[in-house]
């Protein structure tokens, strides 16, 4: 048993740290440092400038243009990202659809959709929620019967991330008849976001931002071919990404780099007649959030360490999303404290580049309670904490 | 020992609770809030007729007779509806230091006007380096003949986008004393915003701001203990604010779960979420509890009142936390989005917990 | 709106702490004030003291030899026993059966069990939970069949407190046959527990102590005469006397009593270069106790102005319930951390009067730790924590 | 970076786990507990013969290894036994001074006895005022001539009871000195006990004990580096305890539940429980991984080991009290009583965050 890493492990490490000190675009890092949204160009200018180093898609398999990465690097490469103030790949393309098409789609499919994930030239949204259908995937309503060579699609979807910037969209239908209610009627569809009968409603979240949209489907045309492997196993492939969506879910670089931010923010806050980080009281806040980090990095470092053993990622792995978000929430929490009333003034658009005025209070302090409000839904979307306590209950303690 | 409302405060409940449910409709604080004013002044009006603008104020001032249960009473109905019309910065804060500290002449000048609702005022404290630290003041106000000279700069200033008049902490001499001044004295520059939860605020920067000596609200250099008081008072208006919304909350909460279906059946019928709930419902309880008391302690005005504040602030602040997330929590992806009024409770209910003091704040404030 | 104490109430309070400097015997208020177990003889002594005063039935109508106080008075004097280290009444012949008794049992029973109950001439205990029912009382199953001018009771009670010193024990049986399974068949009856077929197992905590028994009755015959009101009603009146457990179960005064303790205690521990007290954070920890108690204390007195003006002590009293017990508990707890391991020793025999011996440490230290094990069962019994959350959930949230 | 454990560690552990099945049921070693024997000595004998007893030591003092994961190894499944043979103060505690400081000639004298079974050890440190500070001695070693002369009083001195030779913390001249002594030794004299949760302590006091010179361990004035570090690997020693102890109080709630009716059905299909045992479920796995950081932090010796020591501490102190508590309150009323083995895990959960620091304590060393 030990944690030290290889030569080579190192000497990668010091690669990637060179490649992000040289490569990150120093207004992509301080968004990203502040927790602000990026623009959809920022997205891609930075997965463009990936997909250059040839590190654009981390998990994928070699043959695919993957860098084949055991999980030892990936977990590096994600680690020095994080702490550099890289932001995290927009997941849709790279890290959800990408991995269906290339474990169960048709090598056409795989040609067809691959390269343009890889090169950042499509940008791909999700459909499985419901508005009916939260956390409950297997109930949902979205129908699409045959007609030649076609579906026809109806149907909503919902909490749609981004999906005002999407070319495609990936989604479980119902195929089977309405009275089929159980998940073997479910398919798999790729869908074109220009298809006629598609329309956006935006949803705005707490911090007054257009996160997310629903995702109408009236009498939408999709070519058979778009669908990914069989009619009725859709469920199936889902639950299969929804295990990968949850490996790199305990975020902890990120914590580490926001809770580092924290750190040096309640240094420079006066209180008392110290610093706030002088402040007992909050220091030990400070130090029991620290330390369930790093017990969490370790449960991920363990759940690395199965995976490279040959077990899979268990339910136990409910425990890196319960975990990596309530302690993403209480980092979260402590910029919110530290900002205290400097966080009040809703003035989002003075921390765009192109803002010209007079600035109220620091950025930091003005972004944080927005992020705070924000990433109350890191609980929730996702299988939300309480579905994954439910995993673990019905999976882990046999209850 | 009498738990009950007199009959006045029963009666002033009850025309908040009717005002709330038949004209501030969430949909309708909704537009106030993404519109450019800000507040609804048509509003303002009806306050003042109605007579709440006359509750923080004793009856020697031409006011209701203003005891810390009067305000609870309407700051929690205040609370359950979200109200964005500042009847704290205005009449509880700016107007409470006017009527602790003013002389006849200057209660007529503005304590009157306001009570007409013809006046805004807000009192400008918070600066960027004070934190919560009310003897923390920066901005210098010199004195120049019969003039005082003032420099500084206030932080968010509640309702200070809005106000006609400013009352203003301010060092001279040995202390800190409090200015009364027209909003547009030349040298005062404003930076107004709405704020996260929809009220208005602003930064208000003074450079070589002239201002009366006869503007001077009590002795000069002696105003921190009537600032503390006032401070006080609002800790517990927005305590009760904090009460109210928690109730709505938890209400909202209740009721979204007996109609939401997860797994063909409501989610009210999971007992992990009945059980959180009814801690919600113990916070709710224990948070109007603490409130009680300090209001009465408040209105004893035995000496206790700043620790009893401080126990109730600490306590609510608490309270406020939970409740708001968990409502989120439990609602789901709707709570999470901006056309649900639990959403916007929730953001309420943060700021309480730090408009005048954090929670830990007020903890260590009540050990002493 | 007001908490001031009236003139006359507050002569009242002077009245009862005078009482109490000049009867309560010193080695009872020492050992109440370290937590410890009474023997038979402190707590009888004590309910003769209070007898002779005529203040040894607080919940008592006059005409049968009670107080007739009102709350507020019966807060008075209860908070000022507890602060002054005077032991609580146990509770089963004085709280909980004699109001059955002079509420629903006849002529006869009142004039033969109430005044050696209000004399402490009898030991009461409680029979009504089961090894198979705990929080579940309706499930009960000890038998109660009739023959001729007797019942003959088989079966076993549990977790029945101090059965060894009990005269007499109150039970709930079943009267109805076996197949009748709901509360209608439920009957109310008094047994001499000097009646053949009785024996005792005792049951220690785990502290260590024979606090709690099990009673078993083997044919045991109790006259029919013995049985409170009708036959089958059992249920209906041993609710009522839940409620009645209920309104004192905050125990706020103890609680204030022993948190004041636990000040002196750290005030005098050293801890760094200070004492204990200073340590902000546990003077932090400290402060949150004493604001919840005092959050707690006025949610106790809107309950009890709501007894005065009329509503009944509503499910919201299952508040007092949860939040006094969680209180106490996290008061033990500090006691707990200011002895830290000066709780480890296991010598309790050390605290009696009667020790003669070489001490290890101090008697609050080596009673902390084992009042702590001990009051982990105050969120248990009395119907548990989790039971008064479905209460609030049913009887208040509608749920 | 590799989790697993070692052929040697692994086949440690099958031995110790097959013992406390085999030979350690709760009955025995409640048997034990309650009798008036310190702890049973024939399974002393046994961990002597399987070679438990030369896990906490290096090659050279002809132990096998000594590292700190090997350590953790037997620990957890001594937590889940509730094992009260001394393994941890004579071995790992008192031992481990004496390998880390005496002279070849001393770990002849104690540390060969010690690991064939025949001597029993106990560290005496800790004093009524000195609570987890150990540079805290107040008990006094004054030479003269060739002895030191020993005055003071240690409390709940770990094993200090069964104990044959004592290491002792003294101040001497400018520092802390460690000294042994023959527990027998004239002017020595001992009050012993059980402790709550069955194992055996004593208050020891030093009335003019006349110790030679030559049981001076290590360098006089100067132990105190030597004290932390073997402190530090006790406090490893008893997480990895807590980690077995919570492992086997979560198995035997979730086993509880599934059998236990209430209410027409088993306790196991109540949500409230479910989720609260999936809480202890992640706490237990939390304690597990910063308890493995702590272990490879010891044997990497790079300096943050004492950090890393105090974050498990901290994490598993609060794992502990949270799994030991609900453990108690889910089993509800069976949970209280002594003759329910989840009860005594409960005592020996509380025990370990005391145990060489609070949790508190730790969380403050940690942020240093």
């Amino acid at each position: 048993m030990n944690s030290e890493y290889t030569q080579a492990e190192l000497h990668f490490r010091d690669e990637v740290r060179q490649f992000l000190r040289e490569k990150l675009p120093e207004d992509i890092r301080r968004k990203t440092l502040l927790g602000m949204h990026l623009t959809k160009d920022d997205c891609v200018r930075w997965q463009k400038i990936l997909h250059k180093q040839g590190w654009a898609a981390v998990n994928w398999p070699v043959e695919h243009g993957g860098t084949g990465w055991d999980a030892t690097r990936k977990s590096i490469f994600e680690t020095e990202c994080a702490l550099a103030g890289a932001p995290e790949v927009i997941p849709f393309g790279m890290k959800m659809v990408a991995p269906v098409i290339f474990t169960y789609g048709n090598e056409e499919q795989q040609h067809r959709f691959l390269p343009d994930i890889l090169a950042s030239n499509v940008w791909w949204c999700q459909g499985y929620s419901e508005p009916n259908a939260g956390s409950d995937l297997a109930s949902l309503k979205t129908s699409a019967y045959r007609d030649g060579d076609h579906y026809v699609v109806n149907g909503t979807k919902t909490w749609t991330t981004l999906a005002q910037h999407a070319d495609w969209i990936f989604c479980l239908v119902r195929t089977g008849g309405p009275q089929e209610k159980n998940q073997t009627a479910i398919s798999f569809l790729l869908i074109d976001m220009h298809s006629p009968g598609i329309s956006l409603s935006p949803i705005l979240t707490l911090d007054g931002y257009r996160e997310v949209n629903e995702v109408h489907f009236d009498n939408v045309r999709v070519p058979v071919e778009n669908r990914i492997g069989e009619e009725g196993h859709g469920w199936t492939y889902a639950k299969v990404l929804l295990t990968h969506e949850r490996t790199n879910i305990a975020r902890v670089a990120h914590s580490r780099c926001q809770l580092q931010r924290a750190r040096e923010l309640a240094s420079a806050t006066p209180d008392g007649s110290g610093t706030l980080m002088q402040n007992p009281v909050f220091a030990h806040k400070f130090a029991e959030i620290e330390i369930e980090l790093l017990a969490l990095e370790y449960t991920e470092l363990r759940t690395l360490d199965a995976v490279r053993t040959g077990q899979a990622p268990g339910p136990e792995s409910s425990i890196l999303k319960i975990k990596g978000t309530e302690l993403a929430q209480s980092i979260d929490e402590l910029h919110a404290e530290i900002a205290a009333c400097g966080g009040l003034p809703y003035v989002p658009w003075q921390l765009e580049d192109d803002f010209e005025g007079d600035k109220v209070g620091s950025d930091s302090a003005i972004n944080s309670w927005l992020r705070y409000f924000n990433n109350r839904k890191s609980s929730i979307y996702g299988g939300s904490n309480e579905i994954q306590k439910n995993i673990i209950c019905k999976a882990v303690l046999g209850l | 020992m009498d738990f009950s409302f007199s009959e006045e405060q029963q009666l002033l409940r009850d025309s908040v609770i009717r005002f709330i449910r038949q004209d501030y409709g969430f949909d309708i604080r909704q537009k106030t809030v993404t519109s450019s004013a800000p507040f609804n002044r048509d509003y303002w009006q009806t306050f003042a007729e109605l007579g709440w603008l006359l509750v923080p104020f004793g009856e020697d001032d031409g006011g209701l007779g203003g005891s810390a249960v009067d305000i609870m009473v309407v700051m929690e109905e205040f609370g359950k509806g979200m109200v964005v019309e500042p009847l704290l910065a205005s009449a509880i804060l700016a107007g409470g230091l006017i009527a602790e500290t003013g002389s006849a002449a200057q209660k007529n000048d503005w304590l009157q006007p306001l009570m007409d609702g013809q006046l805004q005022l807000a009192f400008a404290f918070a600066e960027p380096q004070s934190r919560f630290d009310l003897a923390n003041v920066a901005t210098r106000a010199e004195a120049d003949g019969e003039h005082f000279v003032v420099r500084g700069h206030k932080t968010v200033v509640l309702n200070g986008g809005a106000a006609d008049t400013l009352v203003v902490s301010v060092r001279s001499g040995t202390g800190v004393s409090l200015l009364a001044m027209d909003s547009n004295t030349p040298g005062i520059t404003r930076n107004s915003y709405k704020t996260v939860d929809g009220h208005n605020a602003a930064e208000i920067y003074f450079d070589a701001v002239r201002v009366p000596r006869a503007n001077l609200l009590g002795v000069e250099g002696k105003a921190l203990p009537a600032i503390e008081k006032i401070i006080d008072r609002a800790t517990l208006a927005i305590c009760a604010e904090a009460v109210g919304a928690m109730e709505s909350a938890l209400q909202k909460t209740v009721e979204y779960t007996k109609t939401r279906k997860q797994f063909g059946t409501t989610i009210s019928s999971f007992q992990a979420l009945q059980h959180r709930m009814a801690d919600m419902f113990i916070e709710c309880q224990q948070a109007r509890s603490i409130l009680m008391m300090a209001a009465m302690q408040l209105d004893a005005g035995n000496g206790v009142a700043p620790r009893a504040v401080s126990a109730a602030k600490s306590r609510i602040g608490k309270a406020a936390r939970k409740v708001g997330q968990e409502a989120v929590q439990i609602h789901g992806g709707i709570g999470v989005t901006d056309e649900l009024d639990v959403a916007h409770l929730f953001k309420r209910l943060t700021s309480i917990q730090y408009l005048f003091g954090s929670t830990d704040y007020h903890t260590q404030r009540f050990i002493g």
